[in-house]
């Protein structure tokens, strides 16, 4: 590859102008990523980002890179069959709450499946933007909307949950205006060879505004979320006094220095185990009885659809005696005339 | 071998293998077209089967055939009424008598027909005893005692020994039309390797038929067939769906480009994604997508990558694709799209054969979303059309459907290998190196194709989409005036594809009383019927289609000079319809078949005459 | 509110409201139509708005206009140029200057013509000094100043503040028409019942504007529009979207069924369930489905378990939906499927109508698959087609296609409230109570319907599906001659449709040189364009389509008395191309458009006088 | 309703003659389902039983009920349809592994997570059985079929796991020999309110014969499947002695009676645990660490989606003044002419 000239933020936008509401959490994300995509000194030409269809599915517009603008829901597909096509490439998908999980749910999990080499953004503002208001799967049980006037009456998927359920490999989860957070994590995504989910917790000021404030909010954040990191403790809290225990086959909430509970005692988040019992239980905490964790939840390494396709197409090349289509056409059974 | 009977010349014939889904009749139609193929005779193939994996056994339900006709010189169809049937059971008797000519040889397992085998095909009593002297030549054969006779040796289990009573028939055949065993004999030591008495039980089964061919009194006569004047060459036998399988791998030879198939599985258009999986070795890339719109959208990644993206469904998967097929066609990459048509509506008849996705593809899109549509005519020259299907669609950065049907993807017929280099080029309208200030959407002024920039070329960053998009940049546009303007590009791109295509070729004369108007998989059968009334000297002309939209140019100086138009579709009307709209001033007369079959040499004739004869 | 200045008698106006798409103009334009059409104005409404949530500020692009047209006797189209022009930005200016009638009044808020805001609109500088005298009346308003004026007691922060601009500019109309403001007072008192300041904040600006008006020299007078002279009745106001929702409850309750709609949100068509979704009273069953393939086949679920199943889409929705209405198809189970058409292909132009998704509703399935479509021609007769496409679908057992489009869904008009004991019976084919040995696929021998059975009733229990199924029994079947036998019957069940249909009206003489031909959501434009020729002695006549597959009977009949057939489309001819195939025998001449927008009566009559002055 | 004639399997079977291969698990199956339907004392006009497309789903047309064949993948939504439809009757939807979880996978988890009470059942064979044998979502890494001649590079859904990533309230497993013990597990899961899914492992003679036979043959299936029943101990083996006991955040198997267990270490099994993290880890085990898991794995009460729906449209019509259309023509801005 050519000596890449350092690149800065800047590069990577576009000449098109940004249409999202003012406030919208999408800005911040796509500084994140300018900012992510600046630091892995790649060439901007080795980038490729394509979504589906939503607010933030215009977000390949105002990159300077490659981008493909898709059809609703079929964005993973479509990232799919060009990092096949193209593993050298850096491939970013960029989905919504409804384009990944409602329309799109089942190239969703199948991408998961296949741990294919690319960096799925997952903008969940629980609600569907860009058609006016409409609830989506993740809105929670009794959300009202524009089509759930009296209140939704479904469950909701948890994006983790759902990773985890068709085998993922990589979960994390961030926070829109944390943009310095979000560039640590999109950065560990970008590296991480397979698919790699980031749950980013988006608001839409216009259709859902502060639905994620409970828990995300400038006064509560440090005591209602956790930021895990592998390797390390899981602490949390303003004083960084409480953690995570293991309680029985689950897990609970204590403070260091009461009731007679020592550091000790906190487990050390590891996100290389390959069980996915204990990520499932991480990736599922919940406000209030848990503080719903940021971060990278699993990075478990394995090798990629487009790594073992590579791997076969060598193998069989290396045995076949057909080399190439003469060739193919010639064998077997023929005969002259 | 040595036979000992006369000889009877002929110049083609009709065979039909039938029994139980499970009596493995196809693979014993194989491999007698095969050896008849290697002989040097033209033979065609119709493989027809349930669309149960095993349909309830002995009913007629259940039956599975395999037609098969061959001849001296080049045959276009598998042929309608059989000279010889072999079947199996009752039901294959029950199924298939209506399909015996007169006078015909009927090779049955006379032991399989028992009580129950007769009452399950619908039979109120046997009626092998009750045919007239001379409306066929039966040959009733203990097939069940002999086949055990002759593997008692190898110890094989009852289920294995009655797995080879195919062979058996096959044996029959192939001392019927003196055919040589070698080739069967091969192939069973290549299937079975690492099963030498599967070999062994097989290969004894087939001669233990041919030798009681050789014997049996009823069979009084060997046919003998002379090869078939065929071009020099070297040829193989193929079949539709791996011609269009191998199409589109010279096709991306041809372009130097990877071919990337995403597709899922559907009867009967599967075949292709396995031909195409088990190349490898040539760098195939195939992708068994989770359903058809992630078949279609991970090509229309690949092909965004710069691969030559192809995908292969069936009517209901086509429905599927819809919506991305236009967006193909707005972000104008290359695609292939492969259709093989079966019986619809819905889940419809999957098996059978039909050509009612005509419109689906032509117009089963929302918007104003016009792509190439083509259509393949025989077995093999589905090759031809799947290569041309790519170099359509690289070069004009445009999707192109391809319509073949279950008739011509089953059916097989010999065909004289091409050489690579003597394919025409695909020049793919790759962005020239140092272009600066890349418009993708900027448009060669002649054929309205843009430029091809592909992720990872440096300088060339852009982003498309399905938003409509300005003219020149592509991004993203609202402007009225644009729009119609985009919508008038992406339509006439189309129609000039229609400067490549030739104006299609007349058969008879060229003006008269009838001309017979076919498109796609009927070729053979239309081809036939309007040939023999030529050769009774009537008055009419036949003219075929494989490019479907756009029509060729100036195909209203062919139909001008005939009195009747007649459309013959295995469908409602569809083409003939679409005539309509096209060139209005012309009257179409439709000739339809909604039966999951190919016509018939018969009915067709009769139609023609009926207009031929009107005054 | 006394006011005075002289008025002036007019018999009709256009106003377009516009502004940034966070001006509140859709809001403003709805208040004044609602207070307009309860004067007694006839009144139709455009309301056109970016693709975007919130399009760029001050740019073109971002641009959100509500147009509409009253007067005193019944309007048909939202006007295409504008007697009065609310811009309440200079990039507002610059998109509709165009549609701007000379001599019209344009009401700016000229505090916004700042350099920032100018260069942002495209402007190299002020435009408004530069109008000469008389091309227009230029009210300049200090809007911003004035709401801050008049708002100030209530202590707002100033961005709630700024949200009252719109309200101002409302006040001026309000004047300008002589309109009460009693309407849109009531309306935010209802509306912020919980927001008293809001309330307030908005009252007050509202009066701002309308004694601005009242004091400001340059307007110098009210204008009178008379009451129209309507059919006597209760009116409201409705649009497409509501009406198309309501028309389908009336269907459910007049077939004494439960309404279930399967839908997934997509533009323009999400309003209809959102409307279906308030309608819990009504015993409505929405279903927010995973997507347009579940929307569908929950709603071919509910249809089985005998429910009154719909969904709804616009085009990409529709191509999704193919697959599955090929199976309500040949399953025989009633389904209504609503297309609420926009611009394509692919994504194209999501907020902008088209006419374009015409030949996927009538072809864009696998398989011979025809079922039933029509479509709706104004923003109320949603109603009348919605309730009509529940009654053929629920009496024929027939998926019904409705296609609207964004003009017509958006639009609204008003509309006298019709009486459910007048609209007409739904009699559904259910099997009668005590029917013994229940054929689910026997048929009326006269329309070919099938009696309806439903999960749980006794002794009816039978399955159903996509496979091709025996005559009477409903089994599985692959026997020829029955596919061919069921495709025919299916068809002809359509066909059979059109005996239900009125042959359509012309609007003028019934034969003579020009015959203008339309279909669906142009009703309004082509009527009025047809309408004022015919006016000025021109001898051109009107045939609007509302049955479009099976097309009426006898439609023959009326084209053969023409001299020209000129069909008029939002697309490139698809209706035209269609009556070729079914009329043949007529040349149809074509007027497209495809700008996303909907026809200007100039244009069209410019097109009609070219071939009524053609020698 | 009106009193239910005791009715026997035989009154299930339809007169259509049964077009599955001999020796396949789908005959087994079917005689399980309907000795089940038999012992449930709803009238047969109650039930109906929808499908997509696959072998398994012919399984309608020999079902003397209410049957509707659908189309590929399909049969989770048409059957969530009928049932909000039709509250009342006992809706059973028989699907493939590729039915289910390739093409209706979005339809799958969305049914799942609405909680719409039916039975689905899952013949899972590993393999595209109609389409003749090509690889499915279940099949293992590097399986050969038509379609991976080469052998699969995609790692496999489990079921159980993508179930309960999608929120599910009840998951089983069932062997298709076992007509007993199906039946019995068939039994409650329509006796449980919400989507039962039911994974059945079942051989298709003809494409992929054996392919649970290393787990269930009959020799070695007691040491290599451990049935689970709520309220007992985890306990398999010939002689009962094997058992299951917790490791940390997981889980272990060890010898009654070896290394000093006793039975009251091994767990005991809680299939009503509103947490999914145990339910996840006895759903995945696999052989040769853990025996496989039969029977009822995870079933949680929760409210149906057609409860909700009916119970919030009795709300609302017991408040809103609107009656009928003629109320609603009526309401809002209206005026005389
Ligand atoms: C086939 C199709 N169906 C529906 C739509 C309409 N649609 C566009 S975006 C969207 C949902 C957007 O929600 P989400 O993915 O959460 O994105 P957000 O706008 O919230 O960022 C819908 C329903 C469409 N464009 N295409
Ligand atoms: C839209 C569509 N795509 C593909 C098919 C072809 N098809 C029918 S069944 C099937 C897979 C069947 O596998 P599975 O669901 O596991 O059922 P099994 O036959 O193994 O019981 C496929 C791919 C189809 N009928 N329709
Ligand atoms: S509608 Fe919501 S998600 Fe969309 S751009 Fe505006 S704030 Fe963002
Ligand atoms: S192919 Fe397999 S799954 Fe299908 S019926 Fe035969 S054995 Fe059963
Ligand atoms: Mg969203
Ligand atoms: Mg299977």
């Amino acid at each position: 590859m050519a000596e890449v000239q350092k690149l800065t933020p800047k590069d990577f936008k576009s000449d098109q102008e940004i249409r999202w509401c003012a406030g919208c959490g999408d800005h911040a994300i796509l500084n994140a990523v300018q900012k992510t995509m600046a630091n892995l000194n790649l060439p901007k030409e080795k980038y490729a980002v394509v979504s589906g269809i939503g607010c933030s599915s215009r977000f390949p517009y105002y990159m300077n890179t490659y981008g493909f603008h898709g059809i609703h829901g079929r964005g993973a597909a479509i990232a799919s069959g060009l990092k096949v096509a193209n593993p050298e490439l850096s491939v970013w998908q960029i989905t919504g709450d409804g384009d990944a999980m409602a329309i799109g749910g089942n190239h969703f999990i199948h991408v998961i499946r296949r741990n294919i080499d690319m960096n799925l953004l997952l903008f969940n503002n629980e609600i569907y933007g860009l058609t006016k208001g409409q609830y989506s799967p993740t809105s929670r049980l009794g959300a009202k909307s524009k089509t759930s006037p009296f209140g939704t009456i479904e469950h909701p998927f948890h994006p983790g949950e759902l990773v985890i359920g068709a085998q993922g490999h990589f979960f994390a989860r961030a926070i829109d205006v944390q943009v310095k957070v979000t560039t640590e994590i999109l950065d560990e995504a970008a590296r991480f060879k397979g698919t790699s989910v980031v749950e980013i917790l988006q608001n839409c000021v216009i259709f859902n505004d502060g639905i994620h404030e409970e828990v995300i909010g400038k006064n509560v954040r440090e005591d209602r979320t956790i930021h895990l990191k592998h390797g390390e403790k899981i602490l949390f809290g303003k004083e960084m006094n409480k953690g995570l225990i293991r309680d029985g086959l689950k897990m609970k909430v204590v403070t260091v220095g009461e009731d007679g509970y020592t550091l000790e005692d906190i487990l050390t988040h590891d996100a290389y185990e390959t069980n996915p019992g204990m990520h499932l239980m991480l990736a599922n905490m919940k406000y209030p009885e848990f503080p719903v964790a940021i971060g990278i939840i699993r990075a478990v390494k394995s090798p990629t659809y487009e790594e073992r396709l590579v791997k076969q197409i060598e193998e069989v090349q290396s045995e076949s005696k057909i080399k190439c289509m003469d060739d193919l056409l010639n064998s077997g059974d023929t005969w002259e005339i | 071998m040595a036979t000992t009977k006369k000889k009877i010349e002929k110049e083609e014939v009709v065979i039909r293998f039938s029994g139980d889904s499970g009596d493995g009749m196809q693979l014993t139609g194989t491999q007698f077209s095969n050896t008849t193929a290697l002989l040097g005779n033209d033979v065609s193939t119709f493989p027809d089967y349930p669309a149960e994996i095993r349909a309830p056994q002995g009913t007629v339900g259940g039956v599975s055939g395999f037609q098969l006709h061959f001849g001296n010189s080049k045959v276009y169809t598998p042929g309608d009424y059989c000279d010889v049937l072999v079947a199996m059971n009752p039901a294959a008797l029950m199924a298939n008598l209506k399909w015996m000519k007169k006078g015909g040889t009927i090779i049955v397992n006379g032991e399989s027909f028992t009580d129950k085998n007769l009452a399950k095909a619908g039979y109120d009593e046997n009626p092998l005893p009750k045919f007239k002297k001379g409306d066929y030549n039966i040959i009733d054969a203990p097939v069940q005692t002999l086949v055990r006779e002759a593997v008692k040796g190898l110890g094989l289990d009852l289920k294995s020994v009655e797995r080879t009573k195919n062979m058996f028939a096959l044996g029959v055949t192939y001392w019927l039309f003196n055919r040589p065993l070698e080739h069967t004999e091969v192939f069973f030591e290549r299937k079975f390797s690492k099963k030498p008495e599967v070999i062994q039980a097989n290969i004894l089964a087939l001669h233990a038929g041919y030798n009681y061919a050789n014997t049996v009194e009823a069979l009084g006569a060997h046919y003998v067939i002379k090869k078939a004047e065929l071009t020099k060459g070297t040829y193989r036998n193929i079949n539709g769906n791996v011609a269009t399988a191998w199409g589109l791998i010279a096709a991306a030879e041809k372009a130097k480009l990877t071919l990337f198939c995403g597709s899922y599985p559907i009867t009967p258009a599967t075949e292709i994604l396995q031909e195409l999986a088990l190349r490898r070795d040539l760098g195939v890339k195939t992708f068994q997508a989770e359903d058809e719109i992630a078949g279609i959208a991970t090509s229309i990644g690949a092909s965004f990558g710069g691969h030559f993206a192809v995908t292969t469904t069936s009517g209901p998967g086509l429905a599927l694709k819809s919506e991305a097929i236009g967006l193909a066609i707005i972000a104008e990459l290359p695609l292939v799209i492969i259709d093989v048509q079966r019986g619809g509506p819905s889940t419809g008849l999957p098996t059978k054969t039909e050509q009612s996705d005509l419109m689906q593809a032509i117009y089963g899109r929302h918007g104003e979303s016009p792509c190439v549509v083509i259509a393949a005519s025989s077995p093999s020259n589905c090759f031809d059309y799947a290569f041309e299907a790519g170099k359509i669609s690289l070069e004009h950065m445009v999707p192109v459907i391809l319509l073949t049907d279950g008739f011509l993807a089953n059916g097989s017929e010999p065909w004289r290998i091409p050489k690579m280099a003597d394919l025409p080029d695909i020049k793919v309208p790759f962005i020239k190196e140092g272009t600066e200030n890349y418009l993708p959407y900027e448009r060669d002024p002649e054929t309205l194709v843009r430029q091809w920039a592909i992720p990872g070329m440096k300088g060339y960053e852009h982003r498309v989409g399905g938003l409509e998009k300005m003219d020149k940049t592509g991004n993203v546009s609202y402007v009225p005036e644009n729009h119609e303007l985009m919508t008038n590009y992406r339509q006439q791109k189309v129609d000039k594809v229609a400067n490549e295509f030739p104006l299609p070729k007349v058969h008879g004369k060229d003006s008269g009383k009838l001309l017979v108007v076919g498109w796609g998989g009927t070729y053979g059968h239309l081809y036939s019927a309007v040939d023999e009334l030529i050769k009774q000297g009537k008055d009419v002309s036949y003219v075929h289609f494989n490019h479907i939209f756009p029509l060729p140019n100036n195909v209203d100086t062919i139909f001008e000079k005939f009195e009747n138009i007649l459309v013959c579709e295995i469908n409602m009307g569809q083409f003939a319809n679409y005539l309509s709209m096209h060139l209005p001033q012309f009257t179409y007369q439709k000739y339809n078949k909604v039966q999951g079959l190919p016509f018939t040499i018969d009915e067709l004739t009769n139609a023609f005459n009926k207009i031929l004869e009107d005054k």
